[in-house]
């Protein structure tokens, strides 16, 4: 996939128009992990129109970020950046994952401690 | 376009409201914006003002389309007249599915004073929805026929 | 049988190089109706219109169609040609052959069928055409102005200065709106009430200016040049003749626990009240809910010290009925309420204020006497922040879309304020963008922050948390520094989005005015007609129809003045001919056109009727030609087709569809 | 029975109404027909039963013209109409005193018929006192019997309810008679194909024969002057030419009623021709309630009604059904 094709992954994920943003601050004002952050939530926007996901993909941001969604619930114009670095993060994830979890694993993974549903999400999300 | 003896020439009836719709179709001729010939519009002072009855009797004339242009929602020259136009329509509309009437014979479109080209680009989708569609036979009155 | 006029012009080759003229003049010869067609190369010249003239006149012509350019461009020009060849301007319809059809398509053959099929729709029609009428309706010369703030109060001086009779109508006890709330006012900082109260005083002691305060509009009838409106003068308890204003009642009454409307209730005021000093009139209401008399029977204190007399317990509400020829609207705006911005502890910490409490507290008159202190502990501040965009430019549910457009400005007005009245105060100003276009308007805003310095952040704060030691904890972003702010503060003023005071949706309905969805009243044009309402008559001065500051209210309710004296000074009204026509026989009374008619215009009578010699009293829609604007709603609305738009009847649509289908 | 009509004498002998607006029996024991009442000997051929299936309501736009008031027996679903025509100042409330008369679920004789009785002579079981489960009927082929709700009219199996939405007083029990689906039939024709549909109606409508049973029983359709009768669009009718000719009426009616239509089912009840008129109307009273919200004609005089109203936020008629 093309950096513009995964743009365009991010936005189908978030549901969220990148192009409303009118770079106000807020979400960055009101985020509990801005100091931790490489790439601050409102440049998230940016780095989402530019295309530049590669630089958010390895960004500490990705896993710095606490999905408390302040900034989602306080964004003026529905902008919602906890919602970009969450589809960001669910990119990597998948992309990661590759064929992480396939079906015939499973019978090995099965342990008697292990909860079930464990299982079921793992495999919900991990499954190609 | 050439006029070719075998192919299908639509009769299209477009009701335009004087204020958006009629002004956009007069932007639409003096950009140069060109649509088929088979469109003939007639004027009404706002898409309220169109009976369903003008609509069937288009259709039982012979028309093959019949498509009505008014100012967007909210944009009204007379602040109400296109949502209570959108409401008829899509009754009639919804009434003449049921009967088994080909969707897309009949169509609403908002068309404001400044959108020459989305008038050109409806009235160019319409003719060609109508052409696929072929002759209305369904809501046409044999009488009219030869 | 019409006898027709068929006249085709070339304009130039612009029509003529696409469609072939000579062959839609022999085509449509043969139409029945048509007595008379020919072809010219420019039937708008006075040339071609001659043609007109001469047609008219030797074939004694009762119709005419000219397949021209759109309608749009000439059918005046025709209609007034064949009002001198002695015809109906009603009896004239164009066929736009140039912009629906020569223009837009190449080939000869087709342009030239399609342009005989619209001539063939244009002359099915005039053969329906009726002579119309345009009707006359009477002015009243005199204006309503709703509102009695800086808007309402400049419309009513400009109209009165031009010899009409005013009246304003303002629901507090006083006029002044909320330019009398405002301490200074921006780029001069000239002190609010020092520019206003001259302005008060002027349109109170005008001959021909009538204030009614503490009253409401009603209900209105009519339309333009005739509306009738009844105002509700509320019981102000106090006698205005015998009053004198000495204001010892307010001084003795024992309850003084209500919350001050006019300090935006930060402090409380007596039951009975004036708002506020410079008052006009200087009478005070009695506030009926906290009045102890009207609580308990017991009390009457400002009864008994009241020399005058002025006093009275019984007085009721009173409905003055009066007519008008023009209504302007100037009902202002309010600050919006803070209940969804909860980052803000608006609801949760007294130190944290809207910018118009902000304007109060540094008013000599206000709560804390023009003191700038905090009003948890009356301690000064140190640390003061101001939070742009409060409600404003949010796309979300809970503010306002739009950009409140006075903060930006106000916002620098009381940041150099205090940095020049308590230099030891350090101001910081959070914003997302500064926006000063206005003559002397960048200028000021460069100054607050060069010579006063204030300290403007780019960023938004994302939240404000009262901390136990009584400071503010203020988190914002500095985005130029890509920082994350934290900052104690002692004080935080929010710049709170304002929207169109809650009265004026009530307002709107009555005058069939529309508005939209941010309550702001709709202007008939956004840019050519900015300061009349779509509906006939009424007109927009202020706030009410979009935000604005002081010299744009002012500029905007000189022009609503001089719209509505354009409109006094007719003595009568001619109105468009085209509008509803109901069949009184066929007519159902069944009341479903009225509902649809946004300008009130349909009316239904108990009438006697003569149906086929069946005499009998009905109930029928009547139609009042003054008002209706000819959309054509109701015509579709009646079942039964009693109802008819006159130039776009029933028949005449009927006679384009079967022409065009034939 | 008999105390509707001890009732009627009542207020006739106390000058509280001049007539009585009923049904009086008809020449068969399933076709008692509307009727005036002037005086008590009058009243003598009055009847109320099963068969009572005439809507009376829009007889008192004529009855709201007569001197004094007019005793009108109104059914809960005939009560809806009489409230349509109120909204529509159609009726003078004044000049009608309403009885709500119960109502069993109201027969009909074409169903009887279809069930293979024929030659019918006699019908018990279908009285307001009886069980209203079994009816005996006595035909000129022997004695046959068959059961009351698979007699019913169709608009009984899909009632809007046994309350009646105005009146003055109310006599008779009623019963719940629900055991369809309203808008079943309406959904298994919007399932169809657009051919299927084209033949479906065109099937029924080619039916008709312009006898405008339907339009003079039509509470809604009460214009003075009926479009179709009048020069104000060219559309007065002529005989029929084209088996399908009849739609633009068909369709034109349904849109004049859509939003006023109580869906009381006279339409299809009086049509000789069979054709389930009631079918355009209820799919336009189906589209208002998916489209606009649920509306009962008839129910609040005071509600917006669908056609003279709008919100901002109303579909597209373009919008693809879903």
């Amino acid at each position: 996939m093309s950096h513009r094709d995964y743009s365009g992954k991010i936005k189908e994920i978030s549901g969220v128009n990148p192009y409303k943003c009118m770079k106000c601050g807020k979400c960055s004002a009101t985020c509990p992990s801005f100091n931790e952050m490489d790439i601050k939530p409102h440049q998230f926007v940016s780095y989402v129109l530019n295309g530049d996901i590669e630089a958010l993909a390895e960004s500490k941001s990705l896993w710095k970020c606490l999905s408390c969604f302040a900034c989602v619930e306080r964004c003026p114009r529905d902008v919602k950046p906890g919602k970009l670095i969450d589809a960001a993060r669910q990119i990597v994830v998948r992309e990661r994952g590759g064929d992480y979890l396939s079906a015939d694993e499973i019978p090995e993974l099965l342990d008697e401690e292990l909860p079930q549903q464990l299982l079921v999400s793992a495999f919900r999300r991990y499954k190609r | 376009m050439p006029l070719n003896e075998n192919e299908f020439r639509p009769k299209i009836v477009a009701f335009c409201c004087n204020w958006c719709s009629y002004a956009g179709a007069d932007l639409a001729g003096s950009s140069r914006l060109s649509y088929p010939a088979d469109v003939k519009i007639i004027k009404v002072p706002c898409s309220c003002r169109v009976n369903p009855m003008f609509i069937l009797r288009a259709f039982e004339k012979g028309a093959d389309g019949v498509i009505l242009c008014g100012c967007h929602p909210g944009d009204c020259h007379y602040s109400t007249g296109n949502y209570y136009a959108r409401r008829r329509m899509t009754l009639l509309f919804s009434m003449l599915d049921y009967l088994g009437i080909e969707k897309g014979r009949t169509r609403v479109e908002w068309v404001s004073a400044a959108e020459g080209v989305k008038f050109s680009q409806t009235m160019n989708e319409f003719v060609e929805k109508i052409r696929s569609l072929g002759e209305n036979v369904r809501l046409g009155d044999l009488r009219c026929k030869n | 049988m019409q006898r027709i006029g068929v006249f085709v012009c070339h304009c130039g080759s612009n029509i003529a190089a696409t469609v072939d003229v000579k062959k839609v003049v022999e085509v449509v010869s043969k139409e029945p109706g048509v007595c008379h067609a020919e072809d010219y190369p420019y039937m708008c010249s006075e040339a071609g219109q001659m043609k007109i003239l001469e047609a008219v006149k030797e074939k004694n012509l009762s119709g005419v169609v000219v397949c021209s350019c759109s309608p749009r461009m000439h059918e005046a020009t025709f209609r007034k040609a064949a009002e001198r060849a002695g015809l109906n301007p009603y009896m004239v319809e164009i066929a736009n052959i140039r912009e629906h059809c020569s223009w837009i398509h190449k080939d000869m053959e087709e342009a030239t069928e399609k342009a005989v099929i619209l001539a063939r729709a244009a002359i099915a029609k005039v053969n329906l055409n009726t002579p119309l009428k345009a009707g006359e309706s009477r002015v009243t010369k005199r204006a309503l102005v709703i509102g009695g703030g800086i808007a309402g109060i400049q419309t009513a001086l400009d109209i009165a200065d031009a010899g009409y009779e005013v009246d304003i109508v303002e629901k507090t006890p006083s006029i002044g709106g909320r330019m009398s709330q405002l301490d200074k006012t921006f780029p001069t900082l000239d002190c609010s009430a020092c520019i206003l109260t001259p302005k008060m005083v002027e349109a109170a002691a005008h001959e021909k200016i009538n204030i009614y305060t503490y009253s409401e509009v009603d209900k209105v009838t009519g339309f333009v040049g005739d509306f009738t409106v009844d105002i509700r003068k509320k019981a102000r308890s106090v006698n205005s003749d015998k009053c004198t204003g000495c204001g010892v009642c307010q001084e003795k009454c024992p309850s003084k626990k209500s919350l001050n409307e006019f300090n935006r209730g930060l402090n409380t005021r007596s039951a009975i009240y004036t708002p506020f000093a410079q008052a006009i009139p200087n009478v005070p209401v009695i506030d009926r809910d906290a009045c102890i008399k009207f609580k308990t029977g017991k009390c009457g204190v400002c009864e008994k010290v009241c020399q005058a007399g002025a006093i009275d317990y019984n007085q009721q509400d009173e409905i003055i009925t009066e007519k008008y020829g023009a209504i302007v609207v100037a009902t202002g705006f309010d600050t919006i309420k803070l209940d969804n911005y909860d980052e803000y502890a608006y609801n949760q910490s007294k130190d944290v204020i809207t910018s118009l409490e902000l304007e109060r507290i540094m008013n000599a008159a206000g709560p804390t006497k023009g003191h700038l202190e905090r009003l948890s502990d009356g301690k000064a501040p140190k640390e003061m922040v101001f939070i742009q965009c409060v409600g404003s430019r949010c796309s979300d549910t809970r503010g306002k879309s739009y950009c409140s457009k006075i903060c930006c400005m106000y916002t620098a007005k009381h940041a150099m304020l205090i940095r020049d009245k308590y230099p030891d105060v350090n101001v910081t100003v959070f914003y997302i963008d500064v926006r000063t276009p206005g003559k002397n308007f960048d200028e000021f805003y460069r100054r607050a922050v060069e010579e006063y310095g204030v300290n403007y952040v780019k960023g938004q704060v994302g939240k404000v948390a009262p901390l136990p030691n009584g400071k503010l904890l203020v988190q914002g972003s500095d985005l130029l520094d890509n920082k994350q702010i934290l900052k104690e503060a002692d004080m935080v003023v929010l710049a709170t989005a304002i929207e169109p005071e809650a009265s004026v949706r009530k307002i709107a309905t009555m005058l069939t005015a529309s508005i939209d969805t941010n309550n702001f009243l709709t202007e008939a044009h956004p840019k050519l007609r900015p300061v009349e309402s779509p509906t006939a008559g009424v007109f927009l001065s202020g706030v009410c129809q979009g935000p604005k500051d002081i010299p744009e209210t002012v500029a905007q309710a000189g022009a609503a003045a001089v719209k509505a004296i354009g409109l006094l000074a007719k003595d009568k009204l001619t109105t468009n001919p085209c509008t509803a026509k109901p069949d009184e026989l066929l007519c159902n009374g069944c009341s479903q056109c009225a509902n649809v008619c946004p300008y009130g215009a349909i009316t239904y009578e108990n009438k006697e009727v003569n149906d086929h010699g069946i005499r009998e009293t009905r109930r029928v829609a009547q139609v009042n030609s003054a008002l209706c604007q000819g959309c054509g709603a109701c015509t579709v609305t009646c079942p039964s087709g009693a109802m008819d738009l006159q130039g776009f009847s029933n028949r005449q649509i009927i006679a384009e569809v079967d022409a065009i289908c034939r | 029975m008999q105390e509707l009509v001890n009732r009627a004498k009542e207020l006739l002998a106390n000058g509280t109404v001049q007539r009585v607006l009923g049904w009086k029996a008809g020449d068969m024991a399933y076709n008692p027909e509307p009727s005036y009442f002037e005086t008590e000997a009058d009243l003598s051929d009055f009847v109320y039963d099963a068969f009572c299936g005439a809507n009376l309501s829009k007889y008192m736009i004529e009855a709201s013209k007569k001197e004094g008031k007019t005793l009108v027996f109104l059914k809960p679903c005939d009560s809806y109409s009489f409230n349509q025509l109120l909204k529509e100042h159609r009726v003078d409330r004044e000049k009608a005193y309403i009885i709500g008369v119960g109502c069993k679920g109201k027969l009909d004789i074409e169903t009887i018929r279809k069930q293979g009785v024929k030659g019918i002579e006699e019908i018990s079981g279908a009285s307001m006192d009886d069980a209203c489960d079994t009816l005996k009927i006595k035909t000129i082929y022997g004695d046959k019997e068959v059961s009351y709700q698979s007699a019913m009219l169709e608009r009984c199996h899909v009632c809007k309810g046994k309350d009646h939405v105005v009146y003055d007083e109310v006599i008779g029990e009623s019963r719940d008679t629900v055991d369809g689906e309203r808008f079943s039939e309406v959904q298994r024709i919007e399932s169809m194909t657009p051919e299927e549909k084209f033949l479906f109606f065109q099937k029924e409508l080619s039916k008709c024969i312009r006898c405008n049973a339907c339009r003079n029983v039509c509470p809604a359709c009460s214009c003075r002057k009926c479009v179709f009768d009048s020069n104000k669009f060219d559309s007065a009718q002529k005989a029929n030419v084209d088996s399908f000719e009849e739609k633009m009426f068909h369709i034109i009616r349904a849109f004049h009623v859509a939003g006023r239509c109580t869906d009381c089912g006279e339409c299809s009840r009086v049509c000789p021709q069979g054709i389930p008129l009631h079918l355009f109307n209820r799919k336009f009273i189906k589209d208002i309630n998916e489209f606009y919200g649920d509306y009962t004609a008839g129910e609040d005089i005071d509600a917006e009604a669908p056609l003279t109203h709008f919100e901002f936020t109303d579909r597209e008629p373009n919008e693809e059904r879903g």
